[in-house]
């Protein structure tokens, strides 16, 4: 199944791009997709372990199953103000 | 509209005025934080920062601790708004506001709420330099500390954080 | 005039726009607070209120308190300023005003600074109610607590005080 | 000697007046002021000892001396915000 995930802030360093394209074998979970993502790089892994992940204006948790068509929002620490 | 239906996350210029206009006569105390763009961070000359937002989210996020803030020091008015975007030296990234009954209550509300929106919204800040480079301001790991795979010892990204703002409760 | 200029005891209506006037490019934290007229005290209803101040001392302790705050608590710009004669609900009595480099210095140097002129700075306020009647709302004994013949013992006098309001770091 | 004393606060609510003119023997301290002023009554009395006694833009302690002509200013507690 294919999952789009959005990259937010420093995570798009390591992607190159704001949105990418992930191609996961079913059944698959929120971590599954991470650690396809954690393929790039060592640093980016380290960086992922630190990420929260959204769907829709939801935290999920990596234990979320995943679906066709999903979409994940990569956020990683955060520092607003 | 109403302050309390703006969008918590906005492109444009933050204004106080606008925040602060609808008074309240039951509130003997009103308490405003602005967090503005400063021209340094650890000695390094900053040109402007860009913030970014996931901001179906971060405005959720910020109304609930909202909410939370004002329930737990029993303020009668909290109120975030941040900024995405580019800013230049001496604008408005983040403006809250807070009203209550007493002054206790508006300080630690205000403080509250602030470091809150901080370290749980989905904001980031990059800054861009005088010689041309940029970095993102290492931040606070918003994943649930159960939630497994996710980093959650330590909890905050800090090796390289030497912002003295900061600073964490715990 | 310069902010920093102004008489720091002032009949006319506060703003806050002077007071924010002069922005600091090496500050990344602006704190404000407003203390401003309720419209009762202890479930009396109250119609105004009426400040008087003994102001060349009053102005003189507030200019001490702004520059021992702000090298206590390392703010840049610390400032206040307070209303004297008669104020209706919602006018504000008080403003203070921090810059500091960082948001923990500029909440704390808020705090310590308006409960600072609170109770030190001789100011008092005389409260008007519905009915007819007013009175003065009890406040904090400024005289030196070595001062002899002076109550040292109670240092406030708070037995009549129920002004939540009125909380003291001791 | 003659010394004036302005009354700030709720001080003027037991004096009836802004000035009072007090007229004390030499030698004379703050206290002396103080004292002459609480024969005016006990409650009065009670709010003087929680009075800080200014004379110009100066606290003064209790035992300064007086000179003819001295302005006191009647400091009762105070409550401003």
């Amino acid at each position: 199944m294919e999952i789009k995930v959005q990259c937010y802030g420093p995570t798009r360093r390591y992607t190159g791009a704001e949105f990418v394209t992930l191609t996961l074998h079913e059944p698959a979970t929120v971590a599954d997709a991470l650690a396809r993502l954690g393929e790039r790089g060592d640093e980016f892994a380290q960086l992922l372990r630190q990420c929260a992940v959204a769907v829709g204006d939801e935290l999920v948790r990596r234990t979320r199953p995943l679906q066709t068509g999903d979409e994940l929002a990569l956020l990683p620490p955060v520092a607003g103000g | 509209m109403s302050p309390a239906d703006f969008p918590r996350i906005q492109s444009a210029p933050l204004s106080l005025d606008a925040l602060i206009a609808d008074g309240r006569d039951d509130c003997g105390a009103l308490t405003i934080f602005a967090g503005t763009v400063r021209n340094h961070h650890d000695q390094r000359p900053v040109e402007y920062l860009v913030y970014t937002a996931h901001a179906p989210l971060a405005d959720k996020m910020i109304r609930e601790i909202e909410r939370e803030v004002a329930a737990r020091h029993r303020a009668t008015v909290c109120r975030v708004v941040h900024r995405i975007g580019r800013l230049g030296i001496g604008e408005s990234a983040i403006l809250a506001v807070v009203r209550a009954p007493h002054r206790a209550e508006a300080f630690a509300a205000l403080r509250a709420v602030v470091d809150a929106v901080k370290h749980r919204v989905p904001i980031w800040k990059e800054e861009f330099y005088s010689d041309g480079s940029s970095a993102f301001v290492t931040g606070c790991c918003i994943a649930e500390a159960d939630d497994a795979g996710a980093a959650s010892a330590p909890r905050h990204a800090h090796e390289h954080d030497h912002d003295h703002d900061h600073d964490h409760a715990h």
